[in-house]
């Protein structure tokens, strides 16, 4: 089992017809995705990647019954998008768009509670349960089914670190990337509760970086609920303070939210940080296959 | 975004939050003539980006207008140094020229994005005027919260919550009110990421005025403010990051030598903690972002080079929406227009990766190649130690 | 609060939604002037607070600025009769003279609140131009509405949405789309208690225009907006319902013989009811209201008086905030400054109903006194009955 | 038992130091109901009636731990009174001003929803439970303890029928102003079913006008869910079309909202619908007490 998707998802494309909308849809039909309907104002009738496209996202599901929707629509419209998903039923929502203004995403948040729909990112690279389902942009080839969850609050570090795993033999049961803006949907906590959860999954690998206190209330919440094992990197020791570093999320103020907080918050409850970004794959097979041999030491 | 306080402060005025008379000036003889006009005593203030600038003798009070214009002398054209500088400290452009308050009483009003709560917060201690992350750290009770839903908006009834904690007496406390209102409108409806006054001042008039005024704004909202956008003062930025930024690349100059070209914050930042773990040092972060193409990855490797710091270039790119092959263009690209005498270590890996590497097997251009962030950061490394050598 | 079809329309291109071009006019001449200016042919309307005008001969078509002159003067400084003015009609004060367009398309947009789900409904129908509740009641799926949560506001989908089932090509209902995210600004903004665009045009040049336009007020939210309770146009308001408004009260003119003066719509409402049931007429409905002191009780029996139809009155009060005592002060001090020869009933009941009557006794003022209201209705009968015979 | 409130409520008073605010938490006072505490801010330290003053409910709140709030705030600070009631902790609030702007009220509502607090009006004579509690402006002595439950959106009208009720010997278990506003708080329904499992009550009033569509959903609810007998009487059947009486709730448009549409749906539910005002008591009193003699026949 995976957890969120899976092979029975039937999913909907907001801002197909874009450039990165077609693109990444035809990648995910070719991992072997539902991709059921497109959305994009005006363009209904066509299609795009012979996907038939429609103006909104209730006749897309009218016509489709659509159980997840991944939204590409540029930043501007991209939290009315995720809005209207949810308005029109959708109770899975990925939005890959990045540069959202926070104050939207805050009344985006409290509408989709209302309406009990759950959203991965924004400014996330996606969802991908290998070889079942993939709503996202992450590479489908370096991933291979397994045991272990990877959620991060990074893109391409997370590609890194489940390329790690997946030469290394190890699979994965999903992998989730939970954005890197300063609000946003599912967090470390809701990933890992339902990980722990999912009888695939044995153990997970967390990605976390400095700004924020999204790992130190993870830590918080491993210390009391999950049993299963933890391997974390945290990204930015280096970064100098107070300076912006592409995510909204990375500002380090005050002594608050630095790398060294969130590392001996993770250390305390138990989860084994790593300190170099090449190692984690490698801790992570020792602690999930201790006997195995030729393997390499973190 | 960042803007200066005295723009700060012109916002303020523009919403009704008063604050002190005065005026910005760019040169000594004109600090002096605002002085006159004023009438002294007045403080003469550095309007540079960054905190500490009182500790670091930024803020200066001159009771006449000739000690107007030599404490202007002594800031404007220089660079100040305070703890959030750097050592190189900023350049001085324009001092705030403010007529002096007597102050009765200092307070404290801050409004930010809470995170966990998703929420704006807005909190208030009536120990303003000094380091209030220190009072946090020290009397978590010394300072009262509200948290707002931003569906409702801010309840008066809030607003006079928070001003009815600091003690004042019930036409100041209505005052407060009323100026917390007008400061949680500026910061909904200009998509603020912090407003901050300390100190917020009682006047012994019993007059209430923002002597401090502190305003950022979400980038990502910009859009929707032209006219704040208008307000970025670009003499703050580097002249690399601000080429950077007409790129739409996100480039901040480091002090080390390893010049990076990443995609995604997070692998450029674990890029930059593995530079230093291998005894290296980084000379930028500079993440092209997920949606980079050729000609972004063109330009990003051009201001690399263009960085006299920078002694090897370390790429280190895992292609999502960023397709390796776009990479490899714009690196081939670039690599045909500029001379390039560095050692330049590539990893690549992800979408398109096979087409990418062929891309670059194809050019003239001369690299390093390594298959995983490991090898590459030794790679790295070698090849700084090896010019050093 | 109601205003006119061209205030209406100026309201609409303030916020950028396209209307005909046109003036209003107070003469013939003006009106001939407008249309020399505009160029014929036009449309002369005639602005009164009442809808069916078309039908009623308010709305004319003129082809040259000579029959402009005409048609106004048709119109003009005479009573316009529609099934929503009563016989009587209203007087025409103004005409607006507006360019005619080209229909291709006549559609339906209306914004109003919706009690039942506690929300703004914004409703759209391919099928403008007619009375639209016919619509309603006929083929309820003509008309496609959807329900906007304030404290989220109107998202965009929700505009897209109703606009796309206009069944508009692409460019019309992006249009569409932004003009309804303006209407609902204005609604929300303004507090609006209607607004209504029947028809909203599709001309055949492609373009959106609101050809007529329908907005109403919130009366309770006129405070925060006083440029558009200056718009209030008091020619509107009978003389006797402008001077009851100027004091607070809520009165209104009905055709009938017996004056009402009653604390509490319900009330007022049940007592006209109640007068009827005996066999006479309410002259008015007049809500003094549940917080009256006696200074508005006089002013209530003052306009109550000025009525010449009224033949009776009949005075219902049961004190809830409105004392029986105030309630019979103002009486007193009304009848001291005006002769009453009319026959006058009071029933009194409530809050310091004791001391009410107790000043009601004690002064030199002559009425007939009931403790219920059948018994009161029944001597109101009686006194209209006796002045007739 | 009575609905809602009982001599256990305990009561704060927002905006007790004005004039309607003082004058009737005297007579609430006298009343035998409860004040434990008044607030408007500024005035902390002040007395008001012997009751003490707070700057704000939440201050009012620890101090007294009070179970319902009344207020006779002005119109343009009564709908922030009412969510800085809600927001105290408040689970009943009786809001008495008239006149708040229907936008705000529509806020308002969801801001208690979400706090799981009951709003009886605006624009309300409060509520009644006679020897119990009084939170309201109407004439305590008009009412008597007893076994009828009367719910009207009318206020002196209201006063009318009790007066009738009580006359002819029959009490009031409790009596509700639902308000003449378009947006409120509780209903008719809400109310309805309340009286219909309280135990104390046999019968009910209700008390209507034109305009809205209030009755017409009582009507359907009462055929549905309610067992025992109401009278029901609807005012404004002579009042002209499209005018406004007062109410904003009371304008005539089209066909709906009419005092004949009302009647006519009442009836159908087995309401008993009386066409004078001045029969209502008696009416109830046929049914309630049939064997009664020296009633008045409707």
């Amino acid at each position: 089992m995976s957890i969120l998707i899976d092979q029975t998802t039937k999913a909907i494309v907001q801002g197909i017809t874009g450039n990165e909308g077609r693109f990444h849809t035809s990648r995910m039909i070719d991992y072997g995705t539902k991709i059921v309907a497109g959305v994009t104002p005006g363009k209904e009738g066509q299609t795009a990647e012979d996907v038939l496209v429609y103006n909104t996202v209730s006749a897309a599901m009218a016509a489709t019954g659509a159980t997840a929707s991944i939204i590409f629509v540029p930043s501007r419209f991209a939290a009315d998008a995720i809005m209207e998903a949810a308005e029109a039923g959708i109770k899975l929502v990925i939005c890959i768009t990045e540069g959202i203004p926070v104050q939207d995403m805050i009344t985006v948040r409290r509408y989709l509670d209302r309406l009990g729909t759950i959203l991965i990112g924004p400014n996330t690279p996606g969802i991908i349960s290998p070889n079942k389902c993939k709503l996202g942009i992450m590479a489908g080839y370096i991933h291979r089914e397994g045991p272990v969850g990877v959620v991060s609050r990074s893109g391409t570090l997370t590609y890194e670190v489940v390329h790690q795993l997946s030469q290394l033999g190890i699979g994965q049961s999903t992998c989730v990337g939970i954005g890197g803006d300063p609000i946003g949907g599912l967090s470390f906590t809701d990933l890992l509760i339902r990980f722990e959860e999912d009888p695939q999954t044995r153990g997970m690998v967390l990605i976390g970086e400095i700004g924020g206190s999204a790992e130190e209330e993870a830590a918080a919440y491993i210390a009391e609920r999950i049993k299963k094992p933890v391997v974390a990197f945290v990204a930015g020791r280096t970064a100098p303070l107070g300076r912006r570093m592409g995510h909204a999320g990375a500002i380090i103020t005050g002594g608050s939210g630095t790398a060294s907080a969130k590392i001996a918050a993770l250390a305390k409850a138990g989860v084994t940080v790593v300190e170099s970004p090449a190692n984690v794959g490698a801790t992570m097979a020792k602690i999930i296959r201790p006997n195995n041999r030729g393997l390499l030491i973190a | 975004m960042k803007i200066h306080e005295y723009q700060a402060k012109e916002i303020f005025a523009s919403v009704g939050i008063p604050v002190p008379r005065g005026e910005v000036a760019a040169t000594p003889q004109e600090a002096q003539r605002i002085a006159e006009t004023l009438g002294s005593p007045v403080m003469v203030k550095a309007q540079v980006h960054a905190g500490g600038r009182g500790k670091a003798g930024g803020i200066r009070r001159a009771e006449t207008p000739k000690q107007v214009n030599e404490a202007a002398k002594d800031i404007l054209a220089k660079p100040l140094v305070t703890h959030q500088t750097g050592p190189g400290g900023k350049r001085v452009n324009r001092v705030l020229v403010e007529k002096t308050v007597n102050i009765a009483n200092e307070l404290y009003i801050g409004l930010a994005i809470d995170r966990k709560r998703r929420s704006s917060a807005i909190m208030v201690s009536s120990r303003g005027g000094v380091e209030i992350e220190e009072i946090a750290r020290q009397d978590p009770e010394a300072i009262f919260t509200e948290w707002i839903d931003p569906t409702i908006g801010l309840p008066v009834f809030q607003a006079y919550r928070l001003a009815n904690y600091l003690g004042l007496d019930q036409a100041q406390t209505r005052k407060v009110s009323s100026l917390i209102q007008a400061l949680y409108r500026l910061f909904a409806g200009k998509d603020c990421s912090l407003v901050e006054i300390n100190p917020l001042v009682i006047e012994r008039s019993g007059e209430v005025v923002a002597l401090d005024a502190k305003v950022d704004f979400d980038d990502n909202a910009l859009f929707r403010h032209p006219e704040i956008a208008a307000l970025q003062d670009e003499s703050e930025v580097s002249p690399l990051e601000l080429k950077a930024k007409a790129f739409n690349l996100n480039y901040i100059k480091l002090d080390g030598n390893v010049g990076c070209l990443v995609n995604g914050a997070g692998l450029a930042m674990a890029t930059m903690d593995l530079i230093e773990l291998v005894g290296a040092s980084p000379a930028n972060f500079l993440d092209v972002g997920g949606g980079a193409d050729e000609t972004m990855i063109e330009n990003a490797f051009c201001i690399l080079l263009s960085d006299p710091a920078v002694e090897a270039v370390f790429i280190n790119i895992f292609g999502g929406i960023l397709r390796c092959d776009a990479l490899a263009q714009g690196i081939v690209r670039a690599a045909e227009t500029v001379t390039i005498d560095l050692p330049v270590v590539i990893r690549l890996e992800g979408t398109n990766v096979k087409e990418g590497r062929k891309v670059l097997r194809r050019s003239s251009f001369h690299f390093s190649s390594a298959t995983d962030m490991q090898q590459a950061a030794a790679l790295v490394a070698a090849a700084v130690e090896g010019r050093r050598a």
